[in-house]
């Protein structure tokens, strides 16, 4: 019985990280935020979780397991919450490019009311689109035009 | 060649790639988010060094709030990223650098391959006397038997720290509250995942913070996830920090140090020295000790990630 | 060539890198994560001693692992006096760089200091 | 099982002074946080006195007891536990920084009390709660007989001087305040990092017990090197000395004379302590000589570039960085007489006397360029007249400061001078005192040409901006007096400063 | 206490009481009338005090003041100058307002005077030194003109520089001192013995030579003495500078003959007696030339050291305080006189202008005068082959010098012909001038050089005055083709340092620069860790 729980746990681990090797994959090669973020949520949530069942035979019951589940939920949660979020934040800005993620770096945002509210920005004209692919976030011209800052204090 | 050292050798090779990325990579927010993972990776590597209270730490303290502090001011320093890149050092000066630096890495080596062999510790002295301090974790027991002066004086750094950070307000601001970044919309996403995680987030912190007297845990790593969870309330827009002239604050931020100094001078009476503890009477004293301890922490650190005060109250 | 080694060497470079970053990066941010990084590379080395201390049934020599924490307890309240620091620098709209200070010895009109 | 016996019979008389040497100064610190307003001013002077008087009755403990003070704290011995010891060197510091802060207290009272309408305003209490954390981080300097504790403390130390930097917000002061920052992190991660290297090789923390143990071999020389380098990167030593021009200058009056005066004592007594202490057997001439070599640049270049400063407060601040040259030429001294065998404790005596003679009249001379600030409006050299007339007290009080720094009798400068130069001719290096007594030339220039520009008479209805109240004067002339009467230490009977010395190094012969 | 204790204790405490008491603005106000007062007790001091030393400190450390030959021959007529320039300054401050500055500098200047005239032991000789320089340096600040600030700061940095020297020269001797005391008595002896022995004695004779005018380094005398009003030029001139000199004459060991040492200093000594006699003439200010004549004359005073050094006899020492104590007397003299000359009117000019004629050539030698006995005193130091030449040649030059002196003095007289001197001017003058005459006489056989009667011996009379009759002849020249000769700036050397500040200032530029380079932040931090390394390289190499 030991054998076949030891089998089990190989192969539900290796699936696992193969999914998380999916995921990563799909991070690089994808090229804006929302596909990357589809390749993120979905691969390695599945990844995480079958690392998670390979491993419940290897703990001793009921404790550990109940706190490896727990992590696992955990995970989820917050995957998914962040996920939804940048995804939000990312169609909000009407574009696709990495800047739009960041919050305007205008100095304080005046949260007299409690509805998110937009400073000053306008979206990016229709160039998203010719930004190569192969481009790595990083190296993206940053034309401080598009942002301009909000209202100084 | 073990499988365990295969781990560290693959565990140490990711992290000096990180390490070297985060150094190398020209933009300031990238080099923030290799920071984190960096932080996160060192968690495992404490882990593989058998210090889980320094993994608990790591995590909590390196990759968790560190990262938040470097993430949001990266985020506010991000238009004087094209400023600041033009001012790079010239050739000979990184050349320079990297020769000095790599003379003290060679330095530090040698030193670690000499270290002598039947390694010094003070693990028997700590095993020894670990019965009459009443607490099972023996780190527990340096920080708040052996070694007490020093994590009192730690919690004062703490709150030093804190004084420094609120020097930093305008004189009209002075008496208002941090204005923390938040962008939430009340009924969003953030704002759920607030309402659900803040409590579940207590209980850990507090579970933590309770075993740390015989498991690896404690008030550093506790106190550190209740603060974590303020904040996450608090970006929520859920909540907002108090101000900075609110005496039940004060009250809190100074009652940790000055409740040790108290059973510290105590101990003189009853146990003959300075933060000795009578007999039989450690644990108790050491968890009253903790307890005053953690709003202190919960509090100072959360306040030093929120930043001077900004904005006075509405009158 | 066993664990704690290894670590100590990979502290050994790490702190290395630190220095590269702390000297060598102009923006202080930058600079703030190099002096993170040089911090983590020193509770590294702690942290491999006090594992090649392991002894009495303990995983590793406890008192090096209570100056640890208490260490990055400290580099974090470290990095947030530095990182305030900034955004008070920035703030005041000044150019966000170490090198930009004017030269104390400028003939102009001084400024009214306290 | 109560802590080992042996504790108690180390535990001196005086041992519970010196936890209360450190406690009372923070816990000064945290009622006034929690009064806050004007009540932290009034918390905190009343420290200083409780300091003050807790300072004397350690010095007494020590003078009776005639060996150091020593208190094992929660009774767990060293290896272990940390233990807290004052031997001459500490109590001599501790008394100074004592009596300067206490006079820069009395001094301070005029620019930082709290305004009446306000309730609490910011600078007063920050100065007040940073004042206190200074003090007593100094104090745990001064006492601590553990490396790490020592890391701590030297870390309180810069988080309590940074602020003060920055105490009045305007941009400038704001960024030197952060390259003092990180450049004094830089100093005291290298610190850890010796620290962390000694623990490696030796298994303990404790001074004794690693004088005891400490060996010529690569983790010793690594950790010296490493040690020394991170603490003269936080003394600002001439070429490491990026921070302090601006940040000492650009500082609040009082808030400089603790910065210079005494802030950079606590990482250059940590020095000696290593040099001394610590690494007595490790130490080579060669070494020391790098020191006072660094040391002779920094009086040379220093006092050039004081000559040619506009701004007083800029001239004092870069007389500090010449004036810090002067504290490392002890080093190589010491070490001839110990390599030949002598006892060493002129050497350390001069230096000690160098330290609280710039440390008293340091603080008097910032103290009094703030008071000629406030009565004329500026602070630029050229144009001091009228000074004299309106402000005979701190000018006369400059004077004697800088007759105190320039080494004139009967000044403490003169008598370490005095020390420091026999020392040198008799170990055969005879170029320090030639150092020493171009340094005295140099510095002379700039204290004459201040003290005359200050004595030319005013402009013919010219009134002062604002009329400076007269304690702050006599609080300035009094720690000008104390440093220039301090020739007199040499009638006092005993050698105060050699008491205890935990380790005499004399007795071996190469 | 013994009367001498209490004599010398009063003689240093009064000048120091009544400057403490300088400190109320209202006992200021009423001081200058004290002035001529103060050292009163140091007069009776060195009249009635005998040898005993007065010791006063504790076991680790202790003051001493005591009264040896040379000093109390010195310090009787230095008491007599200071009342006498206290009376003239009593008068002077009468007009001017603010008199705080001067009675404080002057004060001070007399208690570091009579301090160091009394110091016995090193550590007290360099604290009232010291005192006494930077009092000195507050009289010529006095003189209110710009040149006079220019003067008082090279006064205090040339002395500042003389106190470096002499504190490397002390040290080295307190070293070898036996068993660790510190009375120049036992200086003397220990330096002939000491290992260091010739770099002690020469940082001593610099040190020394710097305050006292030795040649090379006595530039700052004539600016001191031009610009400080006349009773503090006066004072500094006469007791001031003879402070450094008996310092001289106390720590040589005159006792051990030391030709390769004496030789030099006596002939450095002839060198600046010509030279102070050949810039003097060319000067046309009567102060300035006067000021060149105490170059000379100090010249002169450390070849007469240099020589009884070189052959080793002890009476030198007191023939050579003897000499300086006429000089003292005489210069004292002259410089009242060039204050009175100015307030008198052409009329009653011979009134002052004879007595002065004859002072300044008894500098000279003149027969019958104090100059006479103290060349006399002085012969027997020198012999009679190289040295004894050259000083007969010094009495000629000093006379011509003297000639000149006189004929710019009388040129140099008050507007209105009718009107005379103020009588607080006069008196002191008098008091001056009937010292300069008698105190020679009649301290002459006690210094028991030789009796006072075989000085009027025909052969000695006429050994004397051959060099005055020699000397008119180029007076006569001089004041025929004076004009022709070319007009030397004030402190000959002076221009030349001068230029020396100015590029030292171009340097500090350069350096300030790369000052500032050093602190940039990249820089600084490699520096760090170059600094690391090296420490480290430094500590492996001591297996």
């Amino acid at each position: 019985m030991k054998i076949a729980l030891d089998i089990f746990t190989i192969v539900a681990v290796m699936a696992g990280a193969f999914f998380f090797l999916a995921g990563t994959v799909g991070l690089l090669r994808f090229p804006d935020p929302l596909t990357r973020l589809h390749a993120l949520t979905k691969a390695d949530n599945l990844g995480l979780g079958l690392v998670v069942l390979g491993l419940l035979p290897q703990t001793d019951w009921p404790l550990d397991t109940i706190k490896l589940v727990t992590i696992w939920l955990f995970a989820l949660l917050a995957g998914a919450t962040v996920g939804q979020l940048m995804a939000c934040a990312a169609r909000r800005g009407g574009s696709n490019t990495v800047d739009t993620l960041l919050p305007p770096n205008g100095n304080t945002v005046e949260l007299s009311t409690p509805t998110y509210q937009i400073v000053g920005r306008q979206p990016f004209a229709a160039e998203t689109n010719r930004v190569p692919s192969r481009h790595r976030d990083a190296d993206l011209p940053l034309n401080s035009t598009a942002l301009h800052r909000g209202p100084p204090t | 060649m073990t499988l365990a050292l295969a781990v560290d050798i693959g565990l140490t090779l990711l992290i000096l790639a990180m390490a070297a990325w985060t150094i190398a990579v020209r933009d300031t927010f990238a080099s923030v988010i290799g920071f984190v993972t960096y932080g996160l990776l060192l968690t495992l590597v404490w882990v593989r060094l058998a210090a889980p209270d320094v993994a608990l730490t790591e995590a909590a303290m390196g990759g968790g709030l560190t990262g938040a502090l470097l993430i949001g001011a990266a985020a506010r320093l991000r238009s004087t990223e094209s400023a600041s890149r033009t001012e790079r050092p010239s050739v000979l000066t990184r050349t320079l650098a990297a020769v000095l630096s790599a003379a003290v890495t060679a330095a530090l080596a040698i030193c670690v391959l000499n270290l002598p062999d039947p390694a010094p510790t003070l693990a028997p002295a700590a095993a020894a006397q670990l019965g009459s301090t009443g607490v099972g974790n023996p780190v527990t027991a340096v920080l708040l038997a052996y070694r007490a002066m020093d994590t009192l004086l730690e919690a004062i750094v703490v709150l030093l720290a804190l004084v420094g950070v609120w020097s930093l307000a305008h004189d009209r601001a002075w008496g208002g509250y941090p204005q923390l970044r938040s962008h939430a919309d009340p009924d969003g996403i953030l704002a759920y995942f607030a309402r659900v995680m803040a409590p579940v987030g207590i209980i850990v912190g507090i579970y933590i913070f309770w075993i740390g007297a015989d498991f690896p845990g404690g008030k550093f790593q506790g106190a550190t996830i209740l603060a974590a969870m303020w904040l996450l309330v608090i970006g929520a827009g859920l909540a907002h920090l108090p101000p900075v002239s609110q005496t039940w604050l004060r009250v809190l931020l100074v009652a940790g140090p000055l409740v040790f100094i108290v059973i510290g001078f105590a101990g003189l009476v009853t146990a003959e020295a300075v933060f000795a503890y009578p007999n039989g009477y450690a644990k108790p004293l050491i968890l009253a000790i903790e307890i005053a301890l953690m709003p202190t922490l919960v509090l100072a650190l959360a306040l030093l990630v929120a930043g001077a005060p900004q904005r006075m109250p509405p009158q | 060539m066993n664990g704690p080694t290894l670590f100590g060497l990979c502290a050994a470079a790490l702190v290395g890198f630190g220095l590269y970053g702390l000297i060598v990066n102009p923006q202080p941010l930058r600079k703030i994560i190099g002096f993170n990084i040089i911090g983590s590379g020193v509770f590294l080395l702690f942290g491999a001693i006090a594992r090649r201390g392991a002894a009495v049934g303990m995983g590793g020599d406890p008192v090096p692992q209570a100056l640890l924490i208490t260490g990055i307890v400290v580099a974090f309240s470290a990095t947030a006096l530095a990182v305030a620091l900034l955004l008070r620098l920035f703030d005041e709209g000044g150019l966000v760089t170490l090198a930009s200070e004017a030269p104390p010895t400028k003939t102009t009109a001084d400024p009214p200091d306290a | 099982m109560s802590p080992s016996l042996s504790a108690q019979n180390l535990t001196t008389l005086g041992g519970l002074l010196l936890v209360l040497a450190i406690l009372v100064p923070f816990a000064g610190m945290l009622i006034g946080f929690v009064f806050g307003g004007g009540n932290a001013q009034r918390v905190a002077l009343a420290t200083l006195a409780a300091g003050l008087a807790i300072a004397i009755a350690i010095a007494n403990a020590l003078a009776q007891s005639g060996k150091a003070v020593v208190y094992i704290l929660g009774g767990w011995m060293p290896p272990l536990g940390v233990a807290l010891r004052a031997d001459g060197l500490s109590v001599v510091m501790l008394l100074t920084v004592a009596v300067v802060i206490c006079g820069i207290g009395v001094y301070a009272r005029a620019d930082f009390g709290t305004p009446s309408g306000v309730k609490e305003a910011r600078a007063p209490l920050i100065f007040w709660l940073l004042l206190l954390a200074v003090w007593g981080s100094l104090n745990l300097v001064f006492v601590s007989g553990d490396l790490f504790t020592l890391y701590v403390a030297l870390e309180l130390l810069t988080f309590a001087a940074v602020p003060l930097v920055s105490l009045d917000g305007r941009t400038e002061t704001v960024r030197s305040a952060l390259r003092y920052l990180l450049y004094a992190l830089l100093g005291s991660v290298l610190y850890l990092l010796g620290a962390v290297l000694l623990y490696g090789a030796y298994g303990t923390l404790d001074i004794p017990l690693l004088a005891a143990r400490v060996r010529p071999e690569p983790a010793a020389w690594a950790a010296l090197a490493l040690m020394i380098a991170g603490l003269l990167a936080k003394t600002a030593l001439f070429p490491l000395h990026l921070w302090l021009p601006p940040a000492h200058a650009g500082a609040p009056a009082a808030a400089s004379a603790v910065l210079s005066g005494l802030v950079i004592k606590g990482s250059w007594f940590l020095a000696m302590r290593l040099w001394f202490d610590v690494f007595a057997d490790v130490v080579t001439l060669p070494a020391a000589q790098t020191l006072a070599a660094l040391g002779a640049a920094a009086i040379l270049v220093g006092n050039v570039v004081a000559l040619r400063q506009t701004r007083l407060k800029l001239l004092i601040a870069y007389s500090t960085v010449a004036q810090i040259g002067y504290l490392f030429l002890m080093f190589p001294l010491a070490t001839g007489l110990a390599t030949a065998g002598l006892d060493s404790a002129m050497a350390v005596n001069g230096g000690m006397l160098q330290a609280i003679s710039h440390a008293t009249a340091k603080a008097a001379m910032f103290m009094a360029a703030g008071l000629v600030y406030t009565t004329l409006g500026h602070d630029r050299v050229a144009d001091l007249r009228g000074v004299a007339s309106a402000l005979p007290m701190t000018v006369l009080a400059f004077a004697l400061a800088g007759a105190s720094l320039i080494g004139l009798p009967p000044s403490g400068g003169f008598l370490a001078k005095w020390l420091l130069i026999s020392v040198a001719i008799t170990t055969a290096q005879w170029w320090w005192a030639l150092v020493m007594l171009v340094g005295g030339l140099l510095t002379s220039v700039y204290v004459f040409i201040v003290v005359v520009r200050t004595l030319a008479p005013a402009h013919v209805g010219w009134n002062p901006k604002t009329t400076v109240p007269r304690y702050q004067q006599a609080a300035v002339l009094a720690l000008a007096l104390c440093s220039f009467l301090l020739g007199a230490a040499v009638l006092c009977p005993v050698d105060v400063t050699q008491i205890g010395r935990t380790v005499s190094r004399n007795t071996v012969l190469p | 206490m013994k009367a001498s204790d209490l004599l010398i204790a009063t003689a240093v405490g009064a000048p120091l009481a009544m400057l403490l008491a300088c400190l109320s603005p209202a006992i200021r106000k009423r001081m200058p009338t004290l002035l001529g007062f103060a050292p009163i007790p140091a007069l009776a001091a060195a009249l009635l005090a005998d040898g005993t030393p007065l010791m006063f400190g504790n076991a680790q450390f202790e003051f001493s003041f005591a009264m040896d030959k040379p000093g109390a021959i010195l310090l009787t007529v230095a008491a007599i100058l200071w009342i006498a320039a206290g009376a003239y300054a009593t008068t002077w401050l009468r007009n001017t307002d603010n008199a705080g500055g001067l009675v404080v500098c002057w004060l001070m200047t007399l208690t570091g005077c009579v301090g160091v005239f009394l110091a016995a032991d090193i550590v007290g000789f360099y604290f009232l030194l010291a005192v006494l320089s930077v009092g000195a340096s507050g009289l010529v600040l006095q003189g209110g003109t710009l040149k006079a600030l220019r003067a008082s700061a090279v006064y205090l940095g040339v002395a500042l520089l003389a106190e470096a020297f002499l504190l490397a020269g002390l040290v080295m001797l307190a070293l070898v001192m036996p068993h660790g005391s510190l009375l120049i008595r036992d200086a003397a002896a220990a330096i002939s013995t000491s290992p260091w022995r010739d770099l002690t004695l020469g940082l001593l004779v610099v040190g020394l030579g710097i305050k006292a005018g030795l040649v090379p380094l006595h530039f700052w005398m004539p600016l001191a003495y031009d610009a400080a009003p006349i009773p503090a030029s006066a004072v500094m001139s006469g007791a001031v500078v003879k402070a450094s000199a008996l310092a001289l004459i106390r720590f040589l060991p005159f006792d051990a003959a030391l030709p390769d040492f004496g030789l030099p200093l006596a002939a450095i000594g002839f060198f600046g007696a010509f030279y102070g006699v050949a810039i003097g003439v060319t000067q046309s200010e009567p102060k300035v030339v006067l000021a060149y004549s105490s170059v000379s004359q100090m010249g002169f005073l450390v070849a007469v050291i240099g020589m009884g050094l070189a052959v080793g006899n002890a009476d030198a020492a007191l023939a050579a305080s003897f000499y300086a104590a006429h000089h003292l007397l005489a210069k004292g003299a002259l410089f009242l006189a060039v204050g009175v000359v100015a307030t008198t009117g052409r009329h009653r000019l011979w009134l002052v202008l004879l007595p002065a004629a004859v002072l300044a050539l008894g500098i000279g030698g003149l027969p019958l005068t104090g100059g006479a006995l103290a060349k006399l005193a002085v012969k027997p130091v020198l012999g009679d082959g190289l040295a004894g030449l050259l000083a007969d040649l010094s009495a000629i030059g000093t006379t011509m010098l003297m000639f000149h002196f006189l004929s710019r003095l009388a040129a140099s007289t008050a507007s209105i012909p009718s009107t005379s001197a103020p009588v607080g001017f006069a008196l002191p003058w008098l008091l001056m001038f009937v010292a300069a005459i008698a105190v020679p006489w009649k301290s002459y056989p006690l210094t028991g050089i030789g009796i006072g009667s075989y000085a009027f011996q025909p052969e000695i009379l006429w050994a004397a005055s051959w060099p005055i009759l020699i000397g008119i002849v180029p007076m006569l020249v001089l004041w025929r083709w004076g004009r022709h000769l070319p007009q030397m700036p004030e402190g000959d050397l002076m221009t030349v340092g001068e230029r020396a500040m100015r590029k030292v200032i171009t340097w500090g530029y350069g350096l300030e620069r790369a000052e500032g380079l050093l602190r940039r932040w990249p820089v600084a931090t490699l520096m760090l860790l170059a600094l690391a390394v090296f420490l480290g390289r430094m500590l492996i190499d001591w297996r």
